[in-house]
């Protein structure tokens, strides 16, 4: 048993912690200048960070939960808006599933000089993994794609999409579900980009009579709910470790303006009621702490025991993540919900983690059921 | 006890009922529904419509153009537009300053402020807060200095709601630095176009700027503008404090979210059924409802004991900190009903007179924002943690 | 609207306050020295508290809802355990569908010289209304009847029982439950009697080929679903008026604890965080008197409409319950927990409130289910 | 980062749970189980089964007797030990006075008391608490008056668990009343046979008596009984509040009754179907299993980090805080799921040697009195409310 880093990871981790110092514009972001840094993207492949979300022998240099963990709690510390999580789901599934000229795109992404996306959810599907409508019909060694996928972060800005789309079954089986490597150039597909809540930018998707080659393929035909499901528990603990960052940041500065702020002739950080308050944030956030660790050292469990650990993390944190946003916002007063004080970017990224990958309730009742099972 | 209306009051609930029906445009109720931005035009015709009817300031005395309502006809006028998604009064003349000025002010200012604030002339802001004097009002800095028939008035404001609109701001300045911070406060009404005055917009969280900060440098204010005793502004502000909140439970609000939570349950769709059909989702659903139950009847309590001449005490903390939170619970349910796009945020949508299709469903488009705005609920109007304090002060030295 | 008390009422609460405070023994009840007492069981009917629970019809002089509360959260202010309920309940019954012989017993019931219970819940019916397994047969111009009867309050002290028992259909049917007037010497029928958590006592009754006359049916064959829930109904907003009298008293113990007790050199009702989750105490227990109100209102409503009432108040108030017994153990400290102080009775009485006619999870859901329905 | 044990801590865990199935009898386990209350024999006898093989006091040093245990062997044997029911070790001597004399007592004090501990010569209770002193453990009043060779105690001791069947006491006194409060306490051993000494049950809420008051009415205790300096008992206090609580986070009772929390939901019915399928229920339930499975990682976190030679500072107060929490909001639900047959209130069913039939399942027998029973988890050992107040202190002064 041992909770320390790995002094690799450490390293990782504080030089990360200085990178995204330096290059967050977070008033950029803020006030819509960018939806993220090409500048901090670069610095950050430069630096080894996005392969270090894949294995070796992917073409990284990690790819374990812990890897996950220390990179996502950094860019959450600094509330850094660049389409990371991304890497992990479309790029996590190009490597398990790409044929060989498919994975020879990592090599490019791990450069930092291909972005991609992950187009799945559909207005129907809300955060259920295995509901897709969109349907690829074989046609000649090919396919036709058409449906709508929504939502899709950083789906204006992907050079490459993966996306899914139903090529057997009912709306709602796991069987049947196939994966295609797409450009984003493909005829038929109209994509209308927006900002995002919380930094970045999504897209909505709609492709209708998309031909793909016979190679767009991803993986086996019809059997891409497992490797999506693996995906997106790997991306869980991205996620979480992120929220986790951003609620430490969060707690920080809460922590400073306690300290600071005076009123009825003392720092507020004197008067008990919101000491006592705030003793129970940081009680959770180390709670949150332990469930995202859980998370990361039981990515590569059996499936049904690491959706367990993938539901009761991201149930723990999002509860979380509430608790400290408004308690944040609280203690601060007014202050805390303008932009020009940093604090609003984090409580509304934060916040945002709350509707990806299935909220609080969600995961609450996938829980239970999978507990029942 | 009994918890139904009495004749009087039902016939006076129809009367509203009609008269929304016939005066309340479809393209503001619609506005108001659909959580987007008025402008400064859509609340001065409002204003001017109600106006018609003597309904703008319903509960000022009849003497001074009101209706003279009690309390429960002014919770009834509240219950009525909030149901008919009409715009909110804006509160700082009407509610305001009004009554400071009928209680405080002296016969000119009430001759000549009061009309003016019924027929639109005049747009008020509320000068209160002050960075680094949120909750403790008293430690206030901006100062207004005596110069022969004039307050020169030098020092800043925050958080003033809508002085983007306002041509006229009422003030607490301190008059005197002696003595103990409450004792040297004055209230003074100040035009917005005097010289030395500047307004800047503040950025909030939601991505609206509806408040602001207001500078004042070396701002001349005519002395027959002190309302009230020099150095006695602090009884007005508690006045206005204690006394002259409107709606502090929010119940009509509350209920218009809660129905448009579940409008929005019903047609959000979870593992192929209706969101409100998932028992976790319908028991926090649930929750709120039978909360909101309660406390729209610990509301009519304290209104049906206000229109029998209690003073409001204690009660008003208590509904200031339930209905805050109510309401940002069903806030922060219907951001999660809205699943991912929630997340979507084209903050120009939400803007008065943009027609930029939603991204997702029309609902959608401004549940984060809201979320975020009203988290203001319980920090502005005497924070919750304030009204908390005064709660215990209460019981516990009674 | 008027939410005063008529001047009636007004009176009765004040003689029955002082009333109880007169004759409630606390000390006699913890030592278990009597579940409750026969002298103030007699004070009550002379002073008309008894009568006050019926109609003028009933041959009472009240009946209404807000006289339950007003007498119910007297009893809850007080303490007292004496099994008042059981008359709602049992006696309302009665009242409602009694031939004339059977409503004859009521004077005496009015008059403090007949006890009563209703022995309606079974081992494997936990809170639902509808699930009764004892069974009654026709048997000639009588019946045979044969069940057990769980967790009966009163049930070894009661003159009389009221005893639900199916005559037809299955065990969850609404239809087909039958209710029996049965004196309390029947043959075939055992008595296991105990003290329950909050004072007064509770009792086992199984019935074994019990024979009843034709007379002891009480309304008619099979039909007894309906008045069972109205008088549930009623039942609840006492039981809740109870919970809001022993919340009330609890609280008021809680603020003298506060304000005479000094920790650290002043008195512990100063500490902030102390004042403010005493201030979120008090605002639960005016939700909890207003949700009262609410049920005490509505009581003659529309069925559908009266039971949303019921389900709203029981969890509202069994949710607020919690945290007073809770917040005011902790407040105390240690003494809270002993029982020599009297807040342990307040305590344990109005947790088991919890346990009667369905808990705060149980009227949760069933309140969503009846607002979808 | 590792979260499994490594093979030799593997290997330890294996054999713990060989000696518990071979040693650990089944009336005393089924006891514990039901939750019913141990006889002084019960825990005697346990604690000399454990001796026997050296781990009654296995994180003492070997020199005094123990198996020199690290911080993560004490966690598995405390988790061991809980899942198999085993009785848990009376803490008084063993891991409250024993590492206070190893650390403080002078060479004489260990080599006298610590094996009587050990061999069950000596049944220690602890006088911290007194009437008006709880968490204010700095203003208690107990006098101790040195006279010639002795200390002349009086005053009065509260919640002093387990005192009936204790034959010693360490307490804590005053023996300077000037100066500041903490600097006149001294840390004094007493014989309770010792004239003057009286001993009399508090009974609790849960119908139980396992603490008590003790009174001392001059009571003359050999000065050789002191331990440390005189006056300077505040640090051993402060040591053993910090220092030594074991298990603070109660990790392996929390578990224990989650297990029996899901066993009477499986077994209770509601609708006709086991309660544990009803979605509400079942949410609780697992709301709980996720705050625990979280909690158990923050608690191998500190113990692993106390292994390593980190002085558990703010983290064992938080572990106190949610422990606790975890553990009574277990208790809580465990009452709920037994419905109406959590309100039957036989205690004498729960006392030792009994063979009262309970009145329904027996699961739901101890269910109320268990929830009234662990409301003490937040507030003894320092209060919650005090445990947070020490870590804001840390966080805020940080």
């Amino acid at each position: 048993m041992n909770f320390e880093l790995t002094d690799e990871r450490q390293m990782l981790a504080d030089g990360l912690r200085r990178l995204l110092a330096d290059k967050t514009d977070l008033k950029a972001v803020v006030e819509g200048k960018h939806p993220w840094s090409a500048e901090s993207w670069a610095a950050l492949a430069e630096m080894g960070v996005i392969g270090a979300l894949f294995s070796e022998e992917q073409g990284g240099f990690g790819g374990a939960g812990f890897d996950l963990m220390v990179v996502f709690e950094e860019m959450g510390r600094a509330g850094a808006p660049e389409p990371l999580l991304e890497i992990v789901l479309a790029g996590g599934l190009i490597a398990e599933l790409g044929s060989e000229a498919q994975t020879a795109h990592l090599e490019e992404v791990i450069g930092g000089g291909t972005q991609l996306a992950f187009a799945h959810g559909e207005p129907g599907s809300r955060y259920d993994l295995e509901r897709v409508a969109a349907k690829a019909r074989q046609d000649g060694d090919g396919w036709v794609l058409t449906g709508r996928k929504s939502v899709v972060a950083n789906g204006g800005e992907a050079d490459y999409l993966v996306v899914s789309a139903r090529t057997s079954g009912e709306v709602d089986d796991r069987e049947g579900i196939s994966l295609f490597l797409v450009p984003n150039d493909v005829p038929g597909l109209d994509i209308r980009a927006y900002p995002l809540a919380g930094g970045g930018r999504g897209a909505e998707l709609t492709f209708e009579d998309t031909p793909l080659p016979g190679e767009a393929l991803l993986g086996a035909v019809g059997g891409a709910f497992a490797p999506i499901e693996t995906a997106v528990a790997r991306a869980t603990c991205a996620l979480t470790a992120e929220a986790l960052g951003l609620m430490e940041r969060s707690k920080d500065l809460t922590i400073d303006y306690l300290s600071q702020r005076k009123q009825f002739g003392q720092p507020i950080g004197k008067f008990q009621a919101l000491q006592h308050r705030m003793s129970e944030l940081l009680i959770e956030v180390e709670q949150a702490r332990s469930a995202v660790i859980n998370l990361a050292g039981h990515l590569d469990a059996p499936r049904d025991e690491r959706e367990i650990h993938v539901s009761a993390t991201k149930q723990l944190v999002g509860q979380t993540a509430k608790l400290v946003v408004e308690e944040s916002i609280q203690m601060h007063g007014g202050i805390g919900m303008t932009m020009e004080y940093d604090l609003g970017h984090f409580a509304r990224r934060l916040t945002m983690t709350e509707h990806r990958l299935g909220d609080t309730l969600y995961h609450l009742g996938r829980f239970a059921r999978l507990r029942a099972a | 006890m009994d918890l139904s209306y009495t004749d009087r009051q039902q016939a006076f609930r129809d009367e509203l009922r009609a008269f929304l029906d016939e005066k309340l445009p479809k393209h503001l109720s619609d506005k108001v529904k659909l959580g987007q931005r008025l402008s400064k035009e859509d609340h001065e015709a409002w204003h001017a419509t109600l106006q018609e009817r003597n309904w703008l300031a319903g509960h000022w005395p009849e003497e001074h153009g009101g209706a003279g309502w009690n309390a429960v006809e002014r919770h009834i006028f509240e219950e009525e537009t909030t149901r008919a998604h009409a715009p909110r009064i804006v509160p700082f003349g009407i509610a305001m300053l009004g009554p400071v000025l009928m209680k405080f002010g002296s016969d000119a200012q009430k001759a000549h402020w009061l009309p003016r604030i019924l027929d639109g002339t005049d747009w008020w802001c509320q000068g209160y807060s002050e960075p680094g004097a949120g909750s403790d009002l008293a430690s206030l800095k901006t100062t207004a200095e005596r110069d022969g028939d004039h307050y020169v008035v030098n020092g800043q404001k925050t958080w003033t709601t809508l002085a983007q609109f306002a041509d006229h701001i009422f003030c607490l300045v301190r008059t005197r630095k002696e003595g103990k911070p409450q004792e040297g406060i004055s209230f003074l009404l100040i035009d917005m176009d005097d010289p030395g005055i500047e307004v800047r917009p503040i950025v909030l969280i939601d991505g609206e700027a509806e408040v602001n900060e207001v500078f004042f440098n070396d701002v001349r204010v005519p002395a027959k503008n002190l309302v009230g005793e020099e150095h006695k502004g602090w009884t007005i502000a508690k006045y206005l404090l204690t006394h002259e909140r409107t709606n502090i439970a929010g119940v009509g609000f509350a209920s218009q979210a809660l129905a448009n939570l579940k409008r929005i349950a019903g047609a959000e769709m979870q593992h192929g059924r209706p969101l409100i059909e998932d028992p976790l989702f319908a028991a926090e659903v649930a929750k709120l409802e039978i909360a909101l139950m309660a406390m729209a009847t610990t509301n009519l309590r304290v209104v049906s004991a206000a229109a029998d001449g209690s003073a409001p005490g204690v009660e008003s903390s208590m509904l200031k900190v339930k209905g805050t939170v109510i309401r940002q619970e069903i806030n922060n349910l219907t951001r999660l009903a809205c699943g991912p796009y929630a997340v979507p945020f084209v903050s120009e949508a939400l803007e008065p007179g943009s027609n930029i299709e939603p991204v997702g469903p029309a609902y959608a488009m401004p549940a984060t924002a809201e979320y975020f705005n009203n988290r203001k609920l319980s920090i502005y109007g005497g924070s919750n943690e304030v009204q908390k304090s005064i709660i215990a002060k209460t019981m516990l030295e009674a």
